[in-house]
C-alpha cells in the first residue's frame, strides 16, 4: 500500500479570512519554502558573504551566524540542498518549511498597525526597506521585514500562527484590514 | 535599561524581547576547584549598589546572551556586549 | 440661558446645546463644556462627599488636580467610577452620578462623622477598635470599609476593547500651552519628529481661558494658528485627550489616550481608551503651574475654588463661578481673577489680599481688604459669606463663590519619577524640577517661568537647543506681540491664621492643618509619617493641591525651610490609569498566545477532550460513544495500548537540533549522564540538571550524525532548556564549536506504543523495522511509503513497544490517519495524555510531578545514571553537597492501595501508621496517582523518606485537605514489566 | 500612653492637644549592648522582642531614614501562613498566630483583618500542588479548605470563570490569613519597643562596622561611633551594603517589586485572592484602595521604582482574572527593593564573624513574616541559639545543601 500525503496549512480553518482586497491586507502563504541557515562557528562572514553575494536566494538576518532563507520557486528539500551546496562547511542548513509561516501585511496603515504590537521604530528611515530582524509582536516573537515602504513580511513559529494573526486583526481593529491566504 | 535595551546585533528593543539570569561576574570554576570556590559561583552575590554586570538574554530577538554593565541605581547602561564575546570565545 | 452662564464669551459653542444627567436630573450644556462647567452653569455646585467626614464638597478647579468633583459616569458595565467632573468632556446622554454619600448628595448619613470629627482625629483608629479582638473583623472593620470608599463597582465585565501603541520621535512635548506650542513650533519647522500631548480635549492649554493679547487677538486665535501649521508638518503627531502619566528609564513615556470617553455610543471596532509607549530622544515639559489653595476655616465650603480656575470657566466656558465673588489672595493672580470677572460682569464682593505692602491694583469699583484673611465661611451647601480678619477686625462678607489664590507650583511630576528630588526655590516659594539630564527639560511654567511671554520664549528656547544638540539648523519662531500680562508673583502663606473651622489641607480626604499639628505632636513630623499618618497626599489626586501647602505648614511647624522638610515621593500615575488601558487587548482567552498541535485538527476529528499544558492544547482523552466518566474512556485507552496499541500526539515536546564539531562534548556536559559515545542512529534518555545538582529536566538524545544531534524536552520546559543551553554555549563554553536550533514547530510527533506497535507502522513505513533492523532506542531518518521523509525513534515511555515518529508539520494529520487505518485491524485505539499518565505511572517513569525542582537524580531513582567519571557537567559538583546525598531524604517509590473503597490523591502527605499528624512526624507526600487498569487498583508514585529501604512497609496516605486517610502498601516504582521485556519485544 | 476608646474621647475633649509623641527621639549613648540596624518591620519588632521578651533593653535601632522607610511601608499588606516546606510553615504559623494577638499586645490596632486567603489553580498540576500545599499546613494544625470551581462561583462571582485562557478550576483557602496596615506595624513595633526603654535612632546612617580582634565593637554612623556588645543586621534589601562593612558576602540578589493600588472603591473584593495562571494578587484596604501586585521586575535594583512593561503585564493579568477591574483606575505603583535569597527563603542566623548576627533574605514575603522573625531574631541574638520554628533558616544552608525552595527554582533568585 503506498500513501499520498495532502500536507495541510496550520491556518486552514483558523485563519478568520476577512475578504476583499482593502486598503490593507494580510497575506498568509501557503507554500513558502523557508530554511534557517546557520553559520558553523567561526563561519559567520563566509556564510553572510556566501548568501548575500549569491542573490538567489533572500536571507533575512535572525541574528549573528543565523538567517531565514524564503523562497516562492522552491520546494524544500531543493532549497536546503541548494543551500547546503552553496554554503558547504560554512553553514549547517535546516528545513524549516513547516515550522514556519510566513505573512505579507502591505498596505498605508502596515507600519501603524504595527506599531500597535512593535517597539521597533519603524520609520522608513529607522528600518529601511530591505531591513529584518526578529523582535517581540505582543506576545510572540517574530521576523519582521521590510519588503516595501507600506510592505512587510513577518515569519513566525507554526504553532503561534494562529495567535499571530488573531493579534494583527486586533492590532488592525481601527484600521481596514482584510486577511486571506495568498492567491499563489 | 528597565525600558529599553541596545542589543548589540538588533538595535534598540523593549526590555520585555530580553529575560534575565543575574550577575555576571561569577566565572565557572574549573570542575576541580574548591567546594568554597563552587558556592560562592552558585550562592554568593556582591550585590553592590552601583555599577554591576549582568546577563540578559535577547530571547525574542536574536536569543543571544548579552552582558549588560550599568548602575543599578540610576539605572544608566554604560555597555552591552555579547556574552561569548566578552568570554572571548567563537561565534 | 442657566443660571450661572454668561451670555456671551467663551469658547464653547452655545449652537450646539448637549443634554445630561447629574443624580437622575436632566441637564443641558453645550459643546466644549466639561461636566464641570456645565454643572456650575446649572447652579450644581454641590458634586460630592468627602471621603472622611462626608461633608458637601464643590467644585474645586478646572483641572486635573480637581480633589472634590469626583463622580461616576456612565451607566451598566460602562460606569467609570471617580471621574474628575472638572476634565470630563460634556457629551450628549452623559449620565453622572454623586458618589459617597447616602441616601441622597444633599442629605448624607455620613456627615454624622463631621459632627463627630474631633473623635475621628488623624489616626485614631490605630488606638481604638483593639477590644475586643473578634469585633475587628466583624463590626469595625465593615463599618470602616463602608464608610471608606469613593466610587462603587460591582466588576462587571467591560464590554470595551482597548489598545496600545509604540510611538517614536526626536521630541516629545507634554502640554499644548505657550510654551509646549512655541517648542513644537520650532521643533516642527526645523524638521524634528514630534509628538505633542494634551491631556485636555481641546489644544491650547493656558491660551483657552488667557486674556492677555497675543499680536492684539485673543491668545487662543494664537493657539488655532499654531495647531493649523503643526497639522500640516509630515513628521507632527497631535495627541489630544492623551495624558502622559509616567516618566520611565532610557525616556520612555507612558501616556493613555482617551479615545472614546467623550461619546455615548461606542464604536465597537475602536478601543475606548489606548496606551501610548513613547520613546522619545528628548522630551520637554510644559505642563504649566498648578495653582495652590489657601488654608482658612471653612476653606472646603461648595463655592470656594481656585481663582484661575474662577477665570477659566468665566473666559473660556463662559460660566461665572458665583454671582458676587470673594477673592482671597496673596499675590498678583488674584486680582487677575478679578479683573477676569469684572470685565464679564461679575461681581466681586471684595478683594482679600494677605500682603499689607500689595501695588497691584484691582478693577475699578472692587474693594480690596489688604492685609486680611479669610477666617471661616457661611453657608451650608454653598457659601453665602466669609468671614474677613484684619488685624483683628472681623467683618462678614456676603458672597456666593469664593475664588482663592494661594500661590503657584510648577507641575514637576513626570520630572521627579526616576528618583530626582524636586529642589525649593526661595525666590519662587516652589519646589521646582531637579535636573535630570538631557533627555527631558522643563520649559515656561513648569519652569518656573510664569509669565505668558517668557513661556512662549523659553519653549522656543528649550526646543531650539533640542533640534542644535540634534545636529540640525534651528528653524526661526518670532513670538507674536505680548499685551499686558501678569507676573504672579505672591508672598507664601502656608495657613491663614485664626481659623475658626477646619481649614482643609487636603481635601478629598479630610486632613485639616490641626490634623499635620497632632501629627508632629506625635511624632509623626517627617513628611512621609505626616503623611501616612494623616494621609494627607494619599487621595485620589495625590496631593496635587495640597501637598505643598502640607509642607509649609510642617515647616513652619518645626520652625525650618520647606526646603528641610522636603517632598513625599513623586511616583507614577500623574493621573490615574484604567486597568483597561494598562492590559489593552491581552484579556480573557487572549492574555497569552494559544498555541495548537500540528495533530489538534486529527486529534478533534477523533473527539479528544483537550486540556491546556502551559500555552499548548493537548488532546486529554477520546471518550467513545457510551462512556460516561473519562476514566472509562481513560481505563479502555490504556488497556487497548497494553493489548494492541495506540496512537498518541507528542508533538508538543521540544526539539532541538545541536550541530558541530563539539557538539557530543557540549551535550556531555550539559546532560549529567554520559552522552560523548552515544553511536550514530542511536537514542538515550537524558537527564540534566541544574548547577545546583537538581533535576532540571528530562528528554532524550539522538545522534543523527557524527556531529549532529536531536534532543527532546519536555513541553513545560522546551523553552527554559533553550535558553539553559544557549547560555552554556554562549556565556559558558563559548569556545565550544556547536549552534542549536529550536526545531520543535517543524515536525508533527506520534508515539506508536503496544505490542502491535510495529506491525503497525510497517504498514506505512518503507524500512525494515524488525528487531534486528530498528532494535530499542534506534534512531534514524526513514522513508515512509509514498516516498516522505520522516524520522523514527524507537523509545517508550509508556513501557510497551513503541515508537515515536516524526514528519513534517503538515502532513502530521494526513500520516496520522493513515497509520489509524493501517492499525485498524489491529485495534489501535487514540489516546491521550491522561492515559499516557497512567501508563508512565505504571511503568514508574517520572514527569514535573515529581521532578519538582527539588528532586535530586538518586531522589528520583536515576542517581545511576550519573556520570561521575565524566569530568566535568552541570550540576556534578553541587550534587554531592551533603544536604544532597542525606540517607534520610525522600525517595521515590510506588504506592499501592490497600482499600479499595478509598481514594489516593496526589498532593497527598505520608505518615507512620499511628503515628501523630505533625511536620516532624511528616514522610513525605504523593506524586502522582491514577487508577490502574492493568493491575486493577490505584497506585501512586510518591517520595517517602529513606523510601527504598521501606519497600513492604504500610503506610497512611494522609489527605486530611480532603478528608480521606487511606492506607497503602510502599512498593517499587515500576508497578509494570520490570524487566522491560515488552519494551525490547 | 495607653490607647483607648476612653483615651481618645479624653483628648478630644482636650482639642487633641494632650497626645504625647509615640517614640522618643533620642541621642545615640555611647554603648549598647544591642545595636540593631534598621528600623523596619523587622528591626523594630527585633527590638520590641529583646526587650519584652528577653529582658535586654539596652538596645538601639540605627535607621538611615526615617522608621519604617523600607519595605514594611512599601508592600501589599498581606498577612498568611499557606506555606509547603517544613523550613517554612512552622515558621510562618508561629508569625500568624503573633499577629493575631499582636494589637493587644502593643496597644495598636495594626488592622490585621482575617478575611481569608484564597489562592486559585487552573489546572490538575497546579490543584495537586496546592492539595500538597494544603495538606502540609494541617500536619501543621493549619486550616486550610479547598474550595471547588462552584463554591468559587458564589463566593467570587467577578472571576473570570468563563472566558479566562486558563481557566479557574479551584482554590486553597486559608481563614485565618488577610492583611494588616502596614505602617501601623512599623509604628505599633516602635512605640513598644520605645515603652521598653529602646533608643529609635533616626536619621542615622551605618556607615562602617568597627572590629577590633574579628570581633564586632559597634558601628559608625553619621551621627558617630556607637558600641556594641552585639551587633544584628536586618537591613532587607540593603543587607549585601551592610554585610560588606563587615566583609560578608551573603547569598542576596536585591531587586525591585512593584505593587501597585487604586482609587477608593466601596467594598466590592472580600478576600485576598492570587492568580495561579500567573503571579497577580489582590485586595481591598480600608479605605478603598484595590493593592495588588504581581512578579518582580527580574533585575538588580536598588532604584525603588520599577518599569511599565512590568506594571503592563501585571495589568492583564489583574483583567484577565477579574474582567471588572477592566474599568478601575490605578492610582499609584511604587518599588521596593527586595533582599532576594538563593532559595527564596529567609536568613536568620549568626554569622561567621562573632557578635554579627544576620537577619536578611525575605524576597517579596517579609511582611507577613514580621513578628516571627523579630522574635525570632531576638531569640538567637539573647539566647545565642535558633528559635525552634527558624532552625532551618540557616546561612550555612546553601553550601551544605538544604535549600528551601518553595517554589522550587533554583538558585537564581528572580526566580523565586
Amino acid at each position: 500500500m503506498a500513501y499520498d500525503y495532502q500536507a495541510v496549512h496550520v491556518l486552514d480553518g483558523t485563519i478568520g479570512a476577512v475578504p476583499g482586497q482593502r486598503a490593507n491586507h494580510l497575506a498568509v502563504h501557503r507554500a513558502t519554502a523557508i530554511a534557517v541557515v546557520l553559520a558553523a562557528p567561526g563561519h559567520g562572514a563566509e556564510a553572510a558573504g556566501i548568501l548575500v553575494a549569491d542573490g538567489a536566494f533572500e536571507a533575512r538576518f535572525c541574528g549573528p551566524g543565523e538567517w531565514l532563507v524564503l523562497s516562492e520557486v522552491h520546494a524544500p528539500e531543493t532549497l536546503v540542498a541548494e543551500l547546503a551546496i552553496r554554503l558547504g562547511a560554512f553553514a549547517f542548513v535546516v528545513d524549516q518549511s513547516h515550522g514556519r509561516v510566513a505573512l505579507t501585511l502591505s498596505g498605508p496603515d502596515a507600519a501603524r498597525i504595527l506599531a500597535n504590537g512593535i517597539a521597533v521604530d519603524l520609520h522608513p528611515e529607522a528600518f529601511a526597506v530591505g531591513r529584518a530582524a526578529t523582535m517581540l509582536c505582543n506576545h510572540l516573537s517574530v521576523n519582521l521585514a521590510r519588503t516595501g515602504i507600506d510592505r512587510f513580511d513577518l515569519v513566525v513559529m507554526r504553532s503561534f500562527a494562529e495567535a499571530l494573526v488573531a493579534d494583527l486583526k486586533v492590532m488592525a481593529r481601527s484600521h481596514d484590514l482584510s486577511v486571506d491566504f495568498a492567491t499563489r | 535599561m528597565a525600558s529599553l535595551i541596545s542589543c548589540p546585533h538588533c538595535g534598540v528593543r523593549p526590555k520585555e524581547e530580553f529575560s534575565i539570569r543575574g550577575d555576571a561576574t561569577p566565572v565557572r570554576p574549573a570542575p576541580m576547584a574548591s567546594d568554597e570556590a563552587w558556592n560562592d559561583y552558585v550562592h554568593v552575590r556582591a550585590n553592590p549598589r552601583g555599577r554591576i554586570r549582568e546577563h540578559w538574554q535577547h530571547v525574542a530577538g536574536c536569543r543571544r546572551w548579552l552582558v549588560v554593565e550599568r548602575d543599578n541605581f540610576t539605572h544608566e547602561v554604560f555597555s552591552v556586549t555579547d556574552a561569548a564575546a566578552a568570554r572571548g570565545g567563537a561565534r | 440661558m442657566t443660571a450661572y452662564r454668561l451670555a456671551s464669551g467663551g469658547l464653547i459653542d452655545r449652537s450646539n446645546t448637549i443634554g445630561f444627567t447629574f443624580d437622575g436630573a436632566n441637564l443641558s450644556g453645550h459643546a466644549g463644556d466639561t461636566l464641570a462647567s456645565a454643572l456650575l452653569a446649572n447652579d450644581r455646585l454641590l458634586v460630592g462627599r468627602s471621603f472622611k467626614y462626608h461633608r458637601p464638597r464643590g467644585i474645586v478647579t478646572a483641572g486635573s488636580a480637581e480633589p472634590n468633583a469626583l463622580v461616576t459616569i456612565g451607566t451598566g458595565a460602562r460606569r467609570d467610577p471617580n471621574t474628575k467632573a472638572t476634565v470630563a468632556e460634556l457629551y450628549d446622554g452623559l449620565a453622572a452620578t454623586s458618589q459617597n454619600r447616602w441616601p441622597s448628595l444633599a442629605f448624607d448619613i455620613g456627615a454624622v462623622n463631621d459632627r463627630l470629627s474631633r473623635f475621628l482625629s488623624a489616626g485614631f483608629y490605630y488606638k481604638t477598635f483593639m477590644w475586643p479582638a473578634a469585633f475587628w473583623e466583624k463590626v469595625y472593620e465593615p463599618l470602616i470599609r463602608r464608610a471608606a470608599g469613593l466610587g462603587r463597582t460591582d466588576l462587571p465585565r467591560d464590554p470595551d476593547g482597548y489598545e496600545k501603541s509604540w510611538a517614536h520621535c526626536d521630541l516629545l512635548v507634554v502640554g499644548s500651552g505657550p510654551a509646549g506650542l512655541a517648542a513644537a513650533l520650532v521643533a516642527a519647522r526645523s524638521g524634528l519628529r514630534v509628538i505633542l500631548v494634551e491631556q485636555d480635549f481641546a489644544l491650547g492649554g493656558a491660551l483657552l481661558s488667557e486674556t492677555t493679547k497675543l499680536d492684539g487677538e485673543a491668545p487662543y486665535i494664537f493657539s488655532r494658528h499654531a495647531i493649523d501649521e503643526l497639522h500640516g508638518h509630515p513628521g507632527v503627531t497631535l495627541l489630544p485627550r492623551t495624558t502622559v502619566f509616567g516618566w520611565y528609564d532610557d525616556n520612555v513615556f507612558g501616556a493613555v489616550e482617551r479615545v472614546q470617553k467623550h461619546s455615548a455610543t461606542i464604536d465597537a471596532a475602536r478601543p475606548v481608551e489606548r496606551l501610548w509607549r513613547i520613546v522619545a530622544k528628548h522630551a520637554i515639559l510644559a505642563t504649566g503651574a498648578e495653582e495652590r489653595p489657601l488654608v482658612f476655616g471653612g476653606n472646603d465650603r461648595p463655592g470656594v475654588m481656585m481663582a484661575s480656575a474662577a477665570s477659566t470657566y468665566a473666559n473660556r466656558f463662559g460660566v461665572a463661578a458665583g454671582r458676587s465673588v470673594a477673592i482671597f489672595t496673596n499675590g498678583s493672580s488674584g486680582y487677575r481673577t478679578a479683573a477676569d470677572l469684572s470685565a464679564r460682569g461679575v461681581e466681586i464682593a471684595a478683594l482679600i489680599d494677605s500682603r499689607t505692602d500689595a501695588s497691584d491694583r484691582a478693577p475699578d469699583g472692587v474693594r480690596v481688604v489688604r492685609g486680611g484673611g479669610i477666617v471661616d465661611t457661611k453657608g451650608r451647601q454653598r457659601v453665602r459669606a466669609v468671614i474677613a480678619d484684619r488685624g483683628g477686625f472681623e467683618e462678614m462678607i456676603a458672597c456666593d463663590a469664593v475664588a482663592m489664590s494661594g500661590g503657584w507650583s510648577p507641575v514637576i511630576h513626570l520630572a521627579c519619577q526616576r528618583g530626582g528630588r524636586p529642589v525649593w526655590s526661595q525666590a519662587l516659594q516652589a519646589f521646582l524640577a531637579p535636573e535630570v539630564g538631557d533627555g527631558l527639560v522643563m520649559a515656561g511654567a513648569a519652569a518656573g517661568h510664569y509669565r505668558l511671554s517668557e513661556c512662549l520664549d523659553d519653549g522656543a528656547r528649550k526646543a531650539s537647543a533640542i533640534v542644535e544638540a540634534l545636529g540640525r539648523p534651528v528653524a526661526g519662531f518670532e513670538r507674536p506681540v505680548v499685551g499686558e500680562e501678569v507676573d504672579p508673583s505672591f508672598t507664601a502663606l502656608w495657613h491663614v491664621p485664626g481659623a475658626r473651622s477646619k481649614a482643609f489641607v487636603d481635601f478629598q480626604n479630610d486632613v485639616h492643618g490641626k490634623d499635620l499639628g497632632l501629627a508632629l505632636r506625635e511624632g509623626f513630623g517627617h513628611v512621609e509619617h505626616a503623611k501616612r499618618y494623616t494621609t494627607s497626599g494619599m487621595a485620589t489626586d495625590q496631593g496635587k493641591l495640597g501637598n505643598v501647602n502640607a509642607i509649609g505648614i510642617l515647616a513652619a511647624m518645626r520652625g525650618v525651610s520647606p526646603a528641610e522638610v522636603g517632598t513625599t515621593t513623586f511616583r507614577p500615575f500623574y493621573t490615574p490609569v484604567s486597568f483597561g488601558a494598562l492590559a489593552g487587548s491581552s484579556r480573557d482567552e487572549h492574555a497569552m498566545p494559544v498555541r495548537r498541535s500540528p495533530l489538534h485538527g486529527w486529534a478533534a476529528r477523533h473527539g479528544a477532550v483537550f486540556i491546556d499544558a502551559g500555552l499548548w492544547y493537548r488532546s486529554s482523552w477520546f471518550p467513545k460513544a457510551g462512556e460516561k466518566t473519562w476514566r472509562e474512556s481513560v481505563d479502555r485507552e490504556v488497556r487497548t495500548v497494553r493489548e494492541h496499541a495506540g496512537l498518541c500526539d507528542v508533538s508538543t515536546l521540544g526539539k532541538i537540533e545541536v550541530f558541530g564539531p563539539d557538539a557530543a562534548e557540549f551535550l556531555n556536559r550539559l546532560y549529567c549522564n554520559p552522552v560523548l559515545k552515544l553511536p550514530v542512529g542511536k537514542a538515550r534518555y537524558g537527564l540534566m540538571l541544574r548547577e545546583d545538582g537538581m533535576v532540571y529536566d528530562d528528554g532524550t538524545v539522538s545522534r543523527l550524525g557524527e556531529t549532529h544531534f536531536l534532543v527532546t524536552t519536555t513541553t513545560a520546559m522546551a523553552a527554559g532548556v533553550l535558553s539553559h543551553m544557549e547560555f552554556a554555549a554562549q556565556a559558558l563554553w563559548p569556545e565550544l564549536r556547536v549552534r542549536f536550533l529550536s526545531v520543535s514547530d517543524q515536525w508533527a510527533q506520534m508515539s506508536i506504543a503496544g505490542p502491535k506497535a510495529r506491525t503497525i507502522l510497517q504498514a506505512v513505513v518503507e524500512d525494515d523495522l524488525s528487531n534486528a533492523a530498528f532494535p530499542f532506542l534506534a534512531a534514524r531518518e526513514v522513508r515512509l511509503k509514498g516516498s516522505l521523509k520522516a524520522r523514527l525513534f524507537r523509545i517508550s515511555f509508556s513501557g510497551e513497544l513503541a515508537y515515536e515518529l516524526a514528519v513534517p508539520a503538515g502532513y502530521g494529520e494526513a500520516v496520522a490517519d493513515a497509520l489509524m487505518r493501517a492499525g485498524e485491524p489491529q485495534g489501535l485505539c487514540a489516546y491521550g495524555v491522561e492515559a499516557l499518565n497512567v501508563l508512565r505511572i505504571e511503568k514508574g517513569h517520572v514527569t514535573h510531578a515529581e521532578l519538582d525542582g527539588r528532586v535530586t537524580p538518586d531522589d528520583a531513582g536515576l542517581g545511576r545514571m550519573m556520570g561521575t567519571s565524566k569530568p566535568d557537567f552541570i550540576g556534578k559538583r553541587l550534587s554531592t553537597r551533603f544536604g544532597l546525598t542525606a540517607a534520610d531524604r525522600a525517595q521515590l517509590v510506588g504506592l499501592k492501595a490497600l482499600e479499595a473503597d478509598k481514594d489516593m490523591r496526589a498532593g497527598a502527605h505520608l505518615l507512620k501508621d499511628g503515628a501523630k499528624p505533625s511536620t516532624v512526624n511528616d514522610q513525605g507526600w504523593v506524586s502522582s496517582v491514577c487508577f490502574s487498569p492493568t493491575l486493577g487498583t490505584h497506585i501512586a508514585l510518591a517520595f517517602l523518606k529513606s523510601g527504598r529501604e521501606r519497600y513492604g512497609e504500610k503506610i497512611i496516605v494522609w489527605d486530611r485537605l480532603r478528608g480521606v486517610e487511606t492506607v497503602a502498601e510502599v512498593c517499587d516504582p515500576v508497578f509494570v514489566d520490570p524487566e522491560n521485556r515488552r519494551l525490547m519485544a | 500612653m495607653r490607647y483607648s476608646a476612653l483615651s481618645i474621647f479624653k483628648q478630644a475633649l482636650a482639642g487633641n492637644l494632650g497626645w504625647k509623641p509615640a517614640w522618643r527621639e533620642p541621642q545615640p549613648k555611647p554603648h549598647y549592648d544591642v545595636i540593631i540596624v534598621g528600623g523596619g518591620g523587622h528591626g523594630l519588632a527585633t527590638a520590641y522582642y529583646l526587650a519584652r521578651e528577653f529582658g535586654i533593653r539596652n538596645v538601639a535601632v540605627v535607621e538611615k531614614g526615617y522608621l519604617g522607610s523600607g519595605n514594611v511601608g512599601r508592600n501589599t499588606t498581606i498577612v498568611r501562613s499557606n506555606y509547603m516546606l517544613p523550613g517554612n510553615e512552622p515558621f510562618y504559623e508561629f508569625s500568624l498566630k503573633l499577629w493575631e494577638g499582636l494589637e493587644r499586645e502593643l496597644n495598636y490596632n495594626v488592622m490585621l483583618s482575617q478575611r481569608g486567603i484564597i489562592s486559585l489553580y487552573h489546572n490538575d498540576g497546579q490543584r495537586d500542588h496546592y492539595v500538597r500545599r494544603g495538606n502540609a499546613m494541617m500536619m501543621e494544625g493549619v486550616a486550610a479548605e479547598q474550595l471547588d470551581r462552584e463554591t468559587l462561583k458564589k463566593m467570587l462571582p467577578f472571576l473570570n470563570f468563563d472566558h479566562a485562557r486558563f481557566p479557574i478550576i479551584g482554590g486553597l483557602l486559608q481563614r485565618r490569613a488577610g492583611t494588616a496596615r502596614h505602617d501601623a506595624v512599623a509604628w505599633g513595633f516602635a512605640r513598644g519597643a520605645d515603652r521598653l526603654g529602646v533608643d529609635l535612632i533616626q536619621n542615622c546612617e551605618v556607615t562602617g562596622i568597627r572590629r577590633e580582634d574579628g570581633i564586632v565593637t559597634g558601628v559608625e554612623t553619621t551621627k558617630g561611633f556607637i558600641g556594641c556588645n552585639r551587633l544584628a543586621l536586618a537591613a532587607a534589601g540593603n543587607t549585601s551594603r551592610v554585610g560588606e562593612m563587615a566583609g560578608l558576602k551573603l547569598p542576596i540578589e536585591s531587586h525591585v517589586l512593584q505593587a501597585f493600588v487604586t482609587e477608593g472603591l466601596k467594598p466590592c473584593i472580600d478576600h485576598v485572592i492570587t492568580y495561579g495562571a500567573g503571579h497577580f494578587y489582590i485586595s481591598q484596604s480600608d479605605k478603598g484602595g484595590l493593592v495588588f501586585g504581581a512578579e518582580i521586575d527580574g533585575y538588580s535594583s536598588y532604584a525603588q521604582r520599577g518599569n511599565l512593561a512590568t506594571a503592563e503585564h501585571v495589568m492583564e493579568e489583574g483583567v484577565t482574572m477579574i474582567p471588572g477591574l477592566s474599568r478601575v483606575r490605578v492610582l499609584r505603583a511604587w518599588g521596593g527593593v527586595m533582599d532576594m535569597s538563593m532559595d527564596g527563603s529567609p536568613i536568620i542566623d549568626r554569622t561567621p564573624i562573632d557578635n554579627l548576627y544576620l537577619n536578611c533574605g525575605w524576597c517579596y514575603g517579609g511582611f507577613k513574616a514580621t513578628p516571627a522573625s523579630g522574635f525570632c531574631f531576638a531569640h538567637l541574638i539573647a539566647k545565642g541559639e535558633s528559635h525552634h520554628v527558624a532552625r532551618a533558616l540557616r546561612l550555612d544552608r546553601f553550601e551544605r545543601g538544604f535549600p528551601i525552595d518553595e517554589a522550587g527554582a533554583g538558585t537564581q533568585p528572580n526566580l523565586h
